[in-house]
Formats: C-alpha cells, structure tokens, sequence
C-alpha cells in the first residue's frame, strides 16, 4: 500500500489547503480539517521514519519524467539529510490546529499549503522541483503575515517576501548554472540531486553559483548579516506563522546548504567555511546579544532563534561528521524547543493580549504546568544535557573545536550568552510577583496539556536516547562529507607542489 | 554611379530625420516621415537597376501604397487632433506622461 | 564479566524517579486537592535512603576486587554514536567514586530527612523535594557518568538544580537573580568543560571516551594540548566550585533555602570541580605546570575568601565565604598533586560544612529567619544541642586536632610543602588562622555574650527532633571523618588515600618526619592564634559590630568585585544588546537595505522625468539610440 | 497545395475580417452577436492551426510560395499563441463594450486584420512580405488605437503611436533597402546564401541596413532606448487593444525577429553584443518606470518592457544549437496568459470609462471579489517568476538557455531585474488582499471576461505543468 507516501505527504495537505480556500467552509470546520489533515501527515511522517533503513541513498523513491527537455523530473526521496527534516516538518503541526485558536479559514488553508510546499522541499531529489516548493512555501508566509499580522505586518511581510525572493531567484540561476555544468560534462540534461552531487565545480563562475546558493541559503536561514528581516517578520506575524517560519523553514535553508552546496561546491565550500562559520557564530552572538535588549516577548524569542540558527549553520560549515550530524540533529530539536516556546508564547497572548514582558510576571503560580512545559523547552533550546538541544550544541560545539579552535570557542558562548536573555526573561515572565493583568491567567487545559505533552516528552527522549535518530543520519552525513573530504585532500595536494614550485623558481 | 543615388537617398533620409525631430507640427513631422521613406524608395529603385531584378521595385510600389494608406490615416488623426485643441504643435498633447 | 553489575543504574535512577512522581504529584495537585506533607516527605527521603545502602553495597563491591583492578561499571545503553565518537550512557564506580557516593548519599539523606523539618508548612513543600531530588540524581549522575559527557549531564544538572532552589523564593526579585547569576556564572565554567572535553577528544578520544580508555591512552597527549585541556577543565572547575575569578555565585546563592545551602552549596555540588580535577587525575599529573596554576588560583580564592569572611554579618555569608576558602585548600590540594588529600578535605569538609549550615539554619530557624549575627547573641543556654554540634562543627572548620578537618587540612598544607610548593603552603597557614579567627567570631558571637535583639530572643527555642538529629549525625561525622585518614606521624596509616590510590595517578613524595613535624606544629598555631584573637575580640559580652574603615571597609564590602563584575560585564552588555536593538540593527545592519530601497524609489521617481510625453522628445530618443548603436557597429568595422 | 495549408487560418481570419466588415452594413447587427462571431473567428482558426501544428501529414515546411514564407513549429505555435491573444482579446472588447459606448462592427474586424498580419509577420521570410504584414498589422492597431474618437486621451495615443510608429517604419524600410543592396535579394533564404559565402562585416552597408531593421524591431517591442511611447501608447488607447498590442503584436514582432537573426551566425555574433546591452538596459528602464506608476495599465506597459528585455536575453542565447525558438515561444505564451489575464480582470472590474485604473482603486479586493483577486495574483506572480506558474518555467527556460550561451552575467542581471520587479507586482497584491475595501466592486451586464480570466488564471498553470510547446 501507499507507494507514493510522499506524494501523499505533499500533496494531501495542498489538496486541503486549495479545497478551504474555495469551499464554503466555517473557521471550526476548516480548523477541523486542516488537524485532521495533520494527524494524517504525521502518520505518514512516522511511518517514513520508522521504515527508513538507514542504508544510504535515497528511500522512498518517486520518479515521474517532466520537463524532458532539460531533464527535469518530479522526483522525490528521503535520505539521511533530509530524514529528521523531513520528521519535523510532518510532525510538529496539529500542535498549531490545537493550540491557536482565533483565525479564519484562510488562514488554515495557508498553513496546509506551506506544510505541504515545505514537505515538498523537502522531499524533492530534483533541484528544479526543490526550487519550486522552495518559493511555494513562502507564498502562504505572505498571506499569513500580511492578512492576519500584527499592526506593523506590511513592511514586515514585504521586507521578508522581497529578501527571500531574491535570495531564491538568485539561487535559480545557481541552479541552472550547475544543470547546464552538467550538461556539459554528461552530455544529457538532468537536476537529479544524486546526479549533480556528483560534479564539482570549480571556477569563477562556480564561485559566483556558490555565493548564489549561499546567499539565497543565508537568508532563509538567515545567517548574519542577512538576517534583518527576521526581527520584524517573526514579531509581526501571526503566532503560527511565527512557528512555521522558525521551526520549519528556517531549516530547510539549512538543509539546502547541506544538500547542495556542501557536495556541488566542495572547493569553493572549503575555502569559504571559515569565513560561513564566523559569519554563524558573529550572528549568534549579535543575535542572541540583542536579544536581552527586546522588550517584546516575541521579539526576542525571534532573536533567540535567529542565533541558535546561528550555531546550527556553524556546524555544517565546519565540514566534519560530528558537527555535520549534530546540524541534522539540532535541526529537529530546535524545530520541537523553539516550537513549543513559541506556541505557548501564543497562548500568552491570545490570554493576556500583550507581548511586553515587563506586563508579566508570576505565571509560573498561576499556571505551573504550562510554566514547567515552557521550562523544558526554554532548557533546551539553551543546550540543558538531558535535553534534546544538548546533544546537537554539543556535536557541533565538538566538531567546531576541530575545525578551528577559535570557531570552536566562540561557538561555545552560546552555552552562556542563551541563558542570560532566557533566564532573564524568565524570571520576568514567570516569576517575581504576579500583577493584575496575569492573576487571571488561566493554566492549560487538559487538552492543551496533551498537545504539548508529547513533544516536551519527545524533547527529553531526545536529549536522553537519541541513538535512534543519530543511527539515521550518520551514515548519510558521513557519505556527504566524503566528497568534501577528496576535496579537501586535493586542495592540500595541489598546495604542496605550488609552494615547491615558488621555492625552486626562487 | 550607384553610390550618387545611394547618397541621396541618405541625405534625403537624414533630412526627413532631422525634420522629424527638429519639428513640432503634426503635419510637417508626417511630411519627413514621407521624406525619409520615399529616400528609401530612391534607394530601392537604384538598388534594383543595380542588381538587375525587380524585389527593388516591387516593394517600392508596396512603399507607396504603405506610405498612402499612412498619410490617410495620418491626416484622419490631424482632423481629430485639430478638433480637440484646434492646434496641431506636438507639444500640446502630453497629457499622458510620467 | 565480574566488574558489570546492574545496579549502578539505580543510584541515580531512584532519586530521579522521586523527583518526577514528586513533580507530577505537585503539578496535579496544583489543581486538586494537595496531598500531605506527610506522603512527600516519605518519598523523598526513600530515594535518598536506598541510594545510600546502594552505596555501601558499591562500596563493599569494590572491596572485594582485587586492589588493582576495584572498578564497576554499567552501560546502560548507546547514548551518542557520531563515526569515533561513541559514549554510552554508563556510570563508573571505583574507590574515588565510592567514596564521593558514600558521603553524597549519607549527607543527602540527613538534610532531606532535615529538611522536613525545615521546610514544614512551606506552601509548595512538594516542588522543594522534588527539585531536592533532583538535584540528588544529577548529583549521583555527576560522580558516577563513565565518560566525561555523561557526567558533565550531572554537572549541568546540578547546575539546573542550583538555580531553581535559589531561586525558590521566586517572589522575590533579588533571589530569582542570585539564582540567574549562579547559573550563569556556572555556564561560563561549563563553555572551559566543553571544550576542554572537546579538545581532550580530539586529542585521544577515538580510541574510547570513557574514564578507562582515556586514562590508557593519556600518555599519547601531547603537552601543548595537555594543559589547555587542563586549564579548560579547571575553567570549568571554577565555575562551579566557585574559585577566582567564578566565586562570586556563592555568597549570592545563600539565598535559598538553609538546607540547600548545606547540600548543594556547602557539601555536595560546589565540590565537584575538585572531584572532576581529582577524575582527570591522569592528564593533570601529565601537566605539572596546570597543577601549579591550580594549585595557585585555589590558594589565592581561599586566601580572598577568607579575608572576606573576617567581615561578613550574615551567618550564611559567613560560611559560604568559609566554604569558597575551603574549596580554595582542596584545590590547593588537587593542584600540587596531592589529589586524595584534596579530596579527603572534600570529604570531611563535607561533613563539617553541612553541620554548621545545618546548625545555622537551625539558628535561623529558631530566629524567624532572622540571618544578621549582629542581631543575634547569647543562644547558648536557648539551643543547647544546636550549641554544642556548631561548636563541633566550628572546630572541624578551624582545624582543631583531632577533629577531622584538622588531618585534611594539615594534609593539604603537608603535601604543598613536601611537593616544594612552599609559596602554596605559607598563604594556606595563613588562611588556616585566619580561618580559626572568622569561624570563631561567628560562633562567639551568635552563641555568646548577650541578646542583642531581645525580643528575637525571648522566642527563641531549640529545633524540633527532625532537624536535631542530623545534626547530631553529622557532628559525630565531624568529629571521626578525620581517623579513616590520619598521616603515620599519628600512628594511622592513611586510610583513604590508599583506599584512593587506585583511581588516581599520584605519587607520594618521600620527606623527612621532621617536615611533617614542621608541617603539623604550624597548623596548630595557626588554629590557636586565630582562636585566641577571636576570643580577645569576640567573648566580651558587648561586643558590637566594629566600625570599619580603609581597607577594612574595603574588604567588609568585598572588595568591590561583585560591583566590579556588574559595571564591567553585565553593564556593558546590556547596553550592547539596547544598543544592537535600538541603533546598530536598525541603522547599521539593516541602514544600506533601507538605503539600497530609498535610492532605488528615488531613482524611479527621477527616471519619470525621462518619460517627458512630448512625442518628439521620444522620437529624439530613438535617434540617439539609433547613433549610439551606429558606434558600437563601427567599432566591430574597424571604421 | 500543401502551401496553402500553412496559410489556412490565416485565410480564415483575414476572410473573417473582410465578411464582418461587410456584415457591418447592416443596420440589425447587435453588438453582442459581433463579438460572438468573432470570437466563433478566432477560435475557429485557432482550431485550425492547431490542427495543421499538430497533425501528422502536413510535413514541417522549409520555405513556402516560393521562399516567401517559412514554417515551422515556431512560427506556427507562435500563430497560435497570436490567435489565442485575438480571442481572449474580444472577450475583453466584449466586456468591455458593455460598460464604454463607442463600439461597431469594425473594431473586431480591425482586430482581425491585425491577427492576419501578425500570422503573416511570424512567417514572413523575405523583406518585402514582412514590409507589407508589419504595415498589415500597424495599421489596423493605429485604428484601433484611436477608435474612441471622443476622448483626447485615445487621440494623443495613437498619434504618438502613429508617428513614432512610421518613423520606425521609415528606419525599416531604409534598412529593408540596404540590405537589398548589400546581398542583392529579398529572400531570406539567398541572403543567407549570400553571407555564407561572404563574411558579414566586410559589407558595410548591409550592416548598417541589418542595424535600421533591427532598431525598428526593437521600436515595436519598446526595448531601451525605443521604449518610451509604449507606456503612453498603452495608457492612452482602450483596454481590449492594449491588451492584443501588449500580447499579439509582442508575439509576432518577436518571432520575425527571431527568424530575422538567425539568417547568419557571423551577423547574430556581431548583434549579440549590442542585444546584450540593450538587455539590460531594458530590463532595468523598465523596473524603474514600472515602480512609479500608479496606473496599472502604465505599469503593465512598463512591465511589458522588462518582458521584452527578458525575450531579448532569449535571443542573445538563441542558436547555441539547433534553433526552436521554443524558449522564446513558451515565455511569450506565458507572458500572454497572464497579461491577457489581467485585462480579462480589468475588462469587468475597470467599469465605466476605465474608471479603476490605478493600484488605490483595487484596496481590498480580496474580500469583495476573493476568486477575482486570487486570479490576478496567479497573473501577478506568473509574471513575477514565481513557481509553480507558467511565467517561472520561461523564466527558468531563458536563464537556462543564457548560461548555456555563457551570458552568465545577462542570466544573472535578469535575476536581478525579476528581483526588482518583485516590488511592484507584490504592490498591486497588497493592494488587493491587505487593506480594506471602500467600494463593491459590482459589474453590470453579461460578460465573457470572467470567463476568460478564469481559463487563463487556470492555463497559467496548465502551461507551466505541461510543456507542449517544446
């Protein structure tokens, strides 16, 4: 049964998505559907997860040809890489159907539509067909920000639509410069990403593709200094948008960065990591010190989360297995801690009707379970051991140190500089003495509590047994690296001679 | 010999170019026009002679007919300017700018 | 398999397990109906109660191996499999592991039974065990994890642990940020364990990264990596045991509740820095030079500590201060080397300290809360058994033979000598009297003279069973810790550090009897001139706080170094992340995305001037085009 | 026989002209009927250059009457995209009609005639045909520009159009006789023949005969420097033709050029060059006019000029193998379908006089008319570039074929320019679903252009999910 479960996994929630938006349906309804919808994905979601081998290679396979003419197919897959991805973008989503109630139905048909485009992403072994649901996906975003955002949610929505937009159109051109090396080399037209993995280029003109992708990458991301979009569009936006955009497609920027670059771009990739990973750790720092001067609640989880992607690039640019795989793994578990804060963040406001955070304070005795769920997450996004974030900040932390020490060292401020804004706000929010407005706050309710419970447990399995996950990947990211790793071989080589060469000239 | 007649058939087409731009009244601009296209046909008719087959002349011939069927047109939009302004300089219909 | 057992895992498991039923019970009652005092103080001394005989069952396991090969361990499962990076979740027990397991659990279950006590009628009695047993879990975690990863899991969970019990009373703003400071204060400790852990992996941790296999292959470090390594993890060390320049989460932490400050911030957690120097015994006896920087850094914080305590007039001020001095001796200890000795103090000190937060919180107690030793006095004749344990306990402290902070010390400060550290061993001699003098003008003070807050002490009166008797435990500990040690000079044959030896990579210096004598006559001096100058000022009956002033005022107000650190660090970066918000994201980061937009808009409003509408201008453009392309084709003609 | 075929819906549509003109004599014709059967026209000889592309017995031709024509899958895919622009072009004169009284007979049949040269412009393989089928085609929009005699808006129109339009004739035609000069023939095909035995650039005045043609072509598909009446021209003449000049004539003006270029490789090399510049310099004249106009029909005019821009980078990469011309084909065909799609929408939301016009009258579109909206923003972001729609796969097609041709740099600035261009489509969709509506937007009498802009909100995805022009 269920051949194509990807396909099913895509384009069940778009069929959705499309159905509300033209069906007459009631705000509950299409709340119903899009959660039933959902479920249905995350079914699937597991179902991929649990019968992936771990072999290598593609699992899952669909291929159906295209656009013949230039070798584009619709082909999709699931490896290693993009497995854990893959699981978030499944299964982090009846939580928002659940949890945020207050919208209309256009609004639930926007976020089945980017589940969809980003599962699509995802799952795409074809990089045309990769690009396409990369700017589907931003399409709903759009909407979402700017129908149902807040006050200032206009230049928001069009600060984030033009820069990614044009981060990705410069990636089509990246794109289609690697298809057409291909062509070159091979003689046929093909954007399979197993294929083109295979090539690497070198060149001015691969240079300016690297820079393409890492631009267009940087930017979804972001990765310092392109991340001044994010401020405004993850406060303004609505809640669940707010949660797509960090939990969800702020890594699949990541994930491209892996799946693409990193192989294509081997030389390029290795002669630019140190300059990417200052760039990552710079932006952790910029962004997780801006984050203690945010008054709005939102606004600094926005940057929160802007700084651990930070650390979470670091470690796919410093080109060994380790950080590699504690990229994959980080990349699940900030999607489940970021996700969870900025869900019951939601919750907060949807009761309290504000966002400042000196307006709160002393939840954590009018509400101790939503307080101990939000602690949890809170740890380990902060890197807690026990916790899911540890086991990723501590790969990449690891692999950092080999790949440059003092990389390594200013990645590992992020052990402190994430503290000191959350516990920061923490005490301000959740402690200190409760005020007028907050002595009214209600705790979860029993349903809202067995939303969140799973994957607060799932925070913890996963910082406690993640063997399961990491069995997944490693092999996947050891295959990846192993073309870097020729590369960077090559480039010691070549350097050798050279410098042999100057001194016998000399 | 050719090069006379291909000579002033670009002399004649310059002078209808510069009339064209020099000029701001509907009717000699339409007049240029005129000039520089039958340049063109003095071109044809010379080039024809020259190359011993009749393209040369036959699309002289279209030229005109092309050229006649303008200046009807051409005139049609002289009457309809002239009743909205009573006034045929260039310069007076701008409205549509920017 | 005969070093495989399967009950290692329930040391910590069992605490654990209590502070999570604990948790639920206190989360569900938070809506219903809440349970008894009664059931939580049941479970929450059962935990700590079984991990104890689990402990002795460790301990008599390890007995009966073989001298050379006393180990146990468990591995649970595979934790983290990344290519050579593979740890398991296993725990370790060998001699130095028993002991801490030994004294951790048995001092553990007497504050937690003291607790109930304590903590009675605390509207959330509930949560206070469960973080209590929690920390008991991460504590046990810490002291038997098989791999460095696995214990820096307790080590952060300690941590965690520290900062929820600071901040307890978290209605109070000063406390939730006494409890911030601690944990951040320890994250930047745990940034030096990290990388040191990551370094110490890369140097030779593909062939295995528990205990056991690096301690084989802790020859192949080279000595450049070596004693980074060892400063990183010295780093981490003085974070949280609270050592220059990371001391200063202590004092602050003393706002939890008293028995959190005996447990975690007194015996058991701020120790682990030393247990963690004493567990890579093996690269720091690779790196001498790493030894002396700790030895150094661990003299000096006791020596700092020290002065300041001589000022302090919060009881609990007081002994956190004693016991950042105290941690300064162990690390003097570890650092020249002498690393059963550091951690024979760790395991006295633990009784002793624990006795006099105890007793103090006892006094506190019986105060109303009332912490100000200058508003106290005359307790004597009130607290008869709170008395006589503190004053046990005050003795161990100063160092008084024959309790048993005496053979530590004296330990500490023979080993300095004998290893040539002479430098090491003159400020520990002076630290030791000044420590005879600031113990004692606590106790002469709270217990002697008379009430100087009558009213405070006409209601006062000696604590409830439940807290007596673990002090009275603890003060016999006090008194005999100190005989599973005694130095031959004594006549012993040094118990423990034998019992030690084989988890540590030391060497015992051969020195003359007559050092020792040098050594052991020294100490008791100091003990008697610090004693003697407390009684001088301190047993008169009217005895008020001094007026202080220069230096003195300068030291009553530490220095200024917590002012230091706030007006250097945390100023600074607050206003940088204002900054960042307020002027550098929206100007400078995003100002040429603002500009590059505004030129671009501007640009399309002059570009409207091109679109003039004059018919005639246009066919003007079509002629310029028509010349500029007429060039370029002249150029490719070579006209 | 068989040279008749490929002129077959060509004969219908200039036959249909000719009947409708003489129909208009008669005194009963309501104008709904017109518009009906010229829609049955259009689509009749839709039907049947589709079946002369498509069947299988009518062999792809060389060259026809006698190299007066040429055929191939090109030009015929072109004819169609062309006749699909007349008939949703009626469509929208329909609806149009029904809210602006200025209608007869004659405007289909002028719409016809315009079809009719634009089919002959896309064949035509010889100087003196495209002569005659530009001037076919010209002149029936220059009428129709001006068709609305009332209102001075239309008559600056088309004299702008109409003057700027025989100047650029003037060029071709000088240029149409240099070349005759140089190579001694008409033909495409002897020319060819001619420069393959004789290198390009030593006959000077062919170069400077294929420079005046090439400016006038360059006129009519408003490329930099030669834009600047097509926004004016655009603005100025009525909805329905501005839609067929922006779709129809582009088409046409685009597949002769194509045709044009590539009779010789030395001349394309030298051309290739210039069209680089010209490239970009369109491409970004037109962003930055684009950006400060208010009035969508401004805007789109100036959008339409980036396109150009777009098609000409498409043809600097053309030829680098065997020429299709499929790439070209497939973005005008999706640029067509949305342009056309915005004006179907225009047709019926502009009202009475072309009423709505600017971004400001469209606030909040979404919520009064949401499919309405939801299909502009379908045209809005096909001609954004924005997959899954059929504006992205040209797009995708025309940067494909300029790296291929090595014009990194051009593919890379035409990034940039679909970059800028993001700014002023989004505009028009923020207009539409972001703020709130102050009018209801109603539409009175039957129309077709709802229809129309239905079918094509849907073929702009059909054609970017199913590829059948190449």
């Amino acid at each position: 049964m269920f051949e194509n479960t990807l396909s099913i996994m895509i384009f069940l929630p778009i069929v959705a998505g499309l159905a509300l938006m033209v069906l007459p349906v009631g705000r509950e309804a299409a709340r119903a559907a899009g959660l039933v919808v959902a479920v249905l994905v995350v079914i699937l979601g597991l179902k991929v997860f649990i019968n992936f081998t771990g072999a290598g290679g593609l699992e899952f396979v669909e291929k159906t040809s295209w656009f013949a003419y230039v070798g584009v197919n619709y082909s999709l897959g699931v490896d290693g890489i993009s497995l854990l991805v893959l699981l978030a973008g499944a299964c982090l989503f009846p939580m928002v159907y659940l949890l945020l109630k207050t919208k209309s139905k256009g609004f639930y048909a926007n976020l089945l539509l980017t589940q969809g485009a980003m599962i699509g992403a995802i799952a795409a072994a074809d990089m045309v067909l990769f690009y396409i649901f990369w700017e589907v996906m931003l399409l709903p975003i759009f909407f979402m920000i700017g129908l149902f955002g807040g006050p200032n949610r206009l230049p928001a929505t069009l600060k984030i639509t033009l820069y990614t937009i044009a981060g990705s159109l410069l990636m089509l051109a990246a794109i289609v410069y690697v298809g057409v090396s291909y062509h070159a080399q091979a003689g046929v037209w093909s954007f399979d990403i197993a294929e083109l993995s295979k090539l690497s280029l070198t060149g001015p003109a691969a240079t300016a593709a690297f820079i393409f992708f890492m631009v267009a990458f940087a930017i979804k991301i972001p990765l310092f200094p392109f991340h001044t979009w994010l401020p405004d569009a993850y406060t303004e936006a609505p809640t669940a948008a707010t949660f797509v955009l960090s939990a969800i497609m702020a890594k699949i920027g990541v994930y491209g960065v892996i799946r693409f670059v990193l192989p294509i771009f081997a030389e390029d990739f290795t002669r630019y990591a140190l300059i990417l990973c200052y760039s990552g750790v710079i932006g952790m720092m910029y962004c997780g010190i801006a984050a203690i001067g945010q008054k709005d609640f939102k606004r600094m989880l926005a940057f929160s989360s802007a700084s651990h992607m930070g650390i979470i690039a670091v470690g796919v640019f410093c080109m060994n297995l380790q950080a590699l795989t504690g990229t994959l793994y980080q990349i699940v578990a900030h999607a489940t801690s970021t996700g969870v804060l900025f869900l019951l963040l939601g919750i907060i406001e949807e009761r309290m009707e504000t966002r400042t955070i000196s307006d709160l304070g002393g939840i954590a005795y009018k509400a101790p379970i939503f307080a101990v769920f939000f602690a949890v997450a809170m740890l380990a996004s902060v890197g807690l051991p026990g916790t899911s974030g540890f086991i990723g900040e501590f790969l990449i932390i690891l692999g950092a140190v080999k790949f440059n020490m003092m990389v390594g060292v200013l990645a590992g401020t992020t052990l402190i500089i994430g503290v000191c804004y959350m516990l920061w706000m923490f005490q301000r929010v959740f402690f200190e003495k409760s005020n007028t407005r907050t002595e009214g706050f209600k705790d979860l309710s029993a349903i809202e509590t067995l939303t969140i419970l799973p994957i607060v447990v799932l925070i913890i399995v996963m910082g406690i047994y993640p063997q399961p996950f990491l069995a997944r990947i490693t092999p996947a990211a050891a295959e990846h690296l192993a073309a870097v790793s020729t590369v960077q071989q090559q480039l010691a080589d070549t350097t050798v001679p050279v410098m042999e060469q100057t001194t016998q000239k000399n | 010999m050719i090069a006379n007649y291909l000579s002033l058939s670009v002399i004649l087409f310059c002078f209808g170019l510069l009339g064209v731009i020099s000029r701001r009244n509907v009717f000699t601009v339409f007049m240029s026009i005129e000039l520089m296209l039958n340049a063109a046909n003095l071109a044809f008719v010379a080039l024809s002679r020259l190359h011993e087959n009749m393209d040369g002349h036959v699309l002289a011939l279209m030229v005109m007919a092309v050229a006649a069927a303008e200046a009807a047109l051409a005139l049609a939009v002289v009457i309809l300017l002239h009743k909205h302004k009573g006034n045929l300089d260039t310069n007076v219909f701008s409205l549509l700018r920017g | 398999m005969e070093h495989t057992v399967s009950y290692l895992v329930l040391i910590p498991l069992l605490p654990l397990l209590g502070a999570l039923l604990m948790g639920l019970m206190y989360l569900v009652s938070c809506k219903g109906k809440a349970f008894p005092e009664k059931i939580y103080g049941i479970i929450a001394c059962i935990g700590p109660a079984l991990t104890f005989i689990l402990a002795l069952k460790v301990y008599f396991g390890l007995k009966g191996l073989p001298e050379d090969s006393r180990y146990l361990v468990q591995d649970v499962f595979t934790w983290i499999k990344v290519g050579d990076l593979d740890i398991s979740m296993g725990f370790f027990a060998d001699p130095l592991s028993s002991l801490m397991l030994l004294f951790v659990t048995l001092i553990g279950t007497l504050i937690h039974v003291y607790s109930v006590g304590y903590m009675a009628k605390d509207e959330n009695f509930g949560k206070f065990f469960a973080y209590l047993n929690l920390f008991l879990g991460s504590m046990l975690i810490l002291v038997l994890g098989s791999s460095p990863v696995v214990m820096f899991v307790g080590w952060e969970g300690v941590g965690l642990c520290s900062y929820l019990l600071i901040s307890y009373y978290s209605t109070e703003t000063n406390n939730v940020i006494a409890g911030n400071k601690a944990f951040i204060v320890n994250r930047i400790g745990d940034l030096g364990f990290v990388l040191g852990m990551s370094l110490l992996f890369w140097a030779i941790g593909s062939g295995g990264f528990d205990y056991m296999s690096l301690r084989a292959n802790a020859e192949q470090i080279g000595p450049g990596v070596g004693l980074a390594i060892c400063l990183l993890l010295f780093v981490g060390a003085t974070g949280k045991s609270a050592q220059i320049p990371l001391y200063v989460w202590l004092p602050d932490a003393m706002a939890g509740p008293t028995p959190v400050s005996a447990l975690i911030h007194a015996a058991t957690m701020v120790t682990a820095g030393v247990y963690m120097v004493a567990r890579f015994s093996f690269i720091y006896a690779e790196v001498p030079a790493a030894g002396t920087v700790v030895a150094w850094i661990g003299i000096l914080t006791a020596l700092l500590a020290a002065i300041f305590g001589c000022f302090q007039r919060d009881i609990k001020k007081i002994l956190a201060y004693s016991t950042v001095s105290q941690l300064g001796y162990m690390f003097a200890g570890v650092g020249v080397a002498a690393y059963s000795a550091g951690i024979f103090h760790v395991f006295t000190h633990a009784f002793f300290k624990a006795l006099l937060f105890l007793g103090a919180g006892s006094v506190i107690y019986a105060l109303h809360h009332e912490q100000d030793i200058w508003r106290m006095g005359g307790l004597k004749n009130k607290m008869p058994i709170t008395y006589w344990t503190m004053l046990i306990g005050c003795l161990a402290l100063a160092g008084c033979p024959p309790f048993s902070g005496f053979f530590s010390k004296d330990e500490i400060l023979f080993m300095a000598l004998a290893s040539g550290h002479g430098g090491v061993w003159l400020v520990g001699v002076l630290v030791a009297a000044m420590t005879a003098f600031y113990t004692f003008r606590m106790f002469f003070v709270v217990f002697h003279g008379k009430p100087r807050d009558e009213h405070a002490y006409e209601h006062a009166h000696e604590s409830p069973k439940v807290m007596t008797v673990p002090l009275i435990v603890l003060a016999v500990g006090a008194c005999f810790a100190g005989y599973l040690n005694i130095p031959s000079i004594f006549g012993g044959h040094l118990g423990v550090s034998h019992w030690l030896a084989p988890s540590l990579t030391e060497h015992h210096p051969h020195v003359s009897v007559w050092l020792e004598v040098l050594a052991v006559a020294t100490s008791i001096a100091a003990f008697g001139c610090g004693i003697f100058f407390a009684w001088k000022k301190f047993y008169v009956a009217t005895a008020e706080e001094p007026f202080y002033t220069g230096l003195a005022n300068f030291a009553y107000n530490k220095f200024m170094v917590d002012e230091l650190y706030h007006y250097l660090l945390v100023v600074p970066y607050k206003l940088l992340g204002t900054a960042i918000s307020k002027s550098i994201e929206p100007f400078v980061t995003d100002g040429p995305v603002k500009v590059v937009v505004w030129l671009y808009g501007a640009l399309a409003n002059a570009f409207k001037v091109v679109q003039v509408g004059y018919v005639r201008v246009y066919a003007i453009y079509m002629v310029i085009g028509l010349s500029v392309l007429s060039i370029f084709i002249s150029r490719s003609l070579n006209l | 026989m068989l040279d008749f075929i490929i002129i077959l819906p060509l004969l219908v549509v200039g036959a249909g002209a000719i009947a409708l003109m003489l129909l208009a004599s008669m005194e009963n014709l309501s104008e709904g009927s017109t518009a009906l059967v010229s829609i049955g026209i259009f689509a009749f000889a839709f039907a049947v250059q589709l079946m002369v592309s498509v069947s299988g017995n009518v062999a792809p031709y060389e060259t026809a009457f006698s190299g007066m024509l040429t055929a191939s899958t090109f030009t015929k895919v072109a004819g169609l995209i062309i006749l699909a622009c007349g008939l949703f072009s009626c469509m929208i004169a329909q609806t149009y009609f029904t809210q602006n009284k200025f209608s007869s007979p004659e405007f289909y049949s002028l719409m016809m005639f315009a079809a009719s040269g634009m089919l002959l412009l896309t064949m035509a393989a010889e100087l003196i045909t495209l002569f005659i089928s530009l001037e076919i085609m010209s002149l029936a929009i220059y009428v129709l520009v001006g068709y609305d005699r009332s209102r001075i808006k239309r008559s600056e129109a088309v004299l702008k159009y109409l003057m700027l339009g025989a100047f650029a004739g003037a060029f071709f035609t000088m240029g149409a006789a240099l070349i005759y000069g140089g190579a001694g023939s008409t033909r495409f095909a002897l020319i060819s023949k001619y420069l393959a035995t004789n290198s390009f650039l030593e006959s000077p005045v062919l170069v400077a005969g294929t420079l005046l043609v090439i400016v006038a072509f360059l006129f009519k598909v408003a490329a930099f420097p030669f834009h600047a009446w097509v926004v004016d021209v655009y603005d100025g003449a009525p909805l329905p033709v501005t839609g067929f000049m922006a779709t129809g004539v582009k088409t046409a003006i685009f597949a002769v050029f194509a045709n044009f270029i590539v009779l010789d490789n030395g001349m394309k090399g030298v051309w290739v060059d210039y069209l680089f510049y010209v490239a970009v310099f369109t491409m970004f004249a037109g962003n930055l006019i684009a950006i400060g106009q208010n009035n969508l029909k401004r805007m789109l005019a100036a959008s339409g000029i980036v396109h150009s821009g777009y098609l000409i980078i498409a043809l600097v990469a053309v030829g680098t193998e065997n020429f299709t011309g499929g790439v070209i084909i497939f973005y005008l065909a999706a640029y067509a379908a949305a342009t056309l799609g915005v004006f179907t929408a225009l047709a019926y939301l502009g009202g009475t006089d072309e009423r709505r016009d600017s971004f400001d009258d469209f606030k909040g579109l979404a919520k009064v008319r949401p499919y309405t909206a939801a299909a502009i923003t379908i045209f809005m972001l096909s001609m954004a570039g924005i997959p899954p729609t059929a504006g992205f796969m040209g797009k995708f097609y025309i940067i494909t074929d300029a790296i291929r041709a090595d014009q990194m740099l051009l593919a890379v600035l035409g990034i940039v320019s679909s970059i800028l261009s993001m700014w002023y489509y989004l505009r028009l969709v923020i207009m539409m679903y972001f703020k709130e509506p102050e009018e209801s937007f109603e539409v009175s009498g039957v129309s077709l252009a709802p229809v129309g802009t239905m079918i094509l909100a849907v073929s702009v995805f059909a054609i970017g999910f199913y590829p059948v022009f190449l």
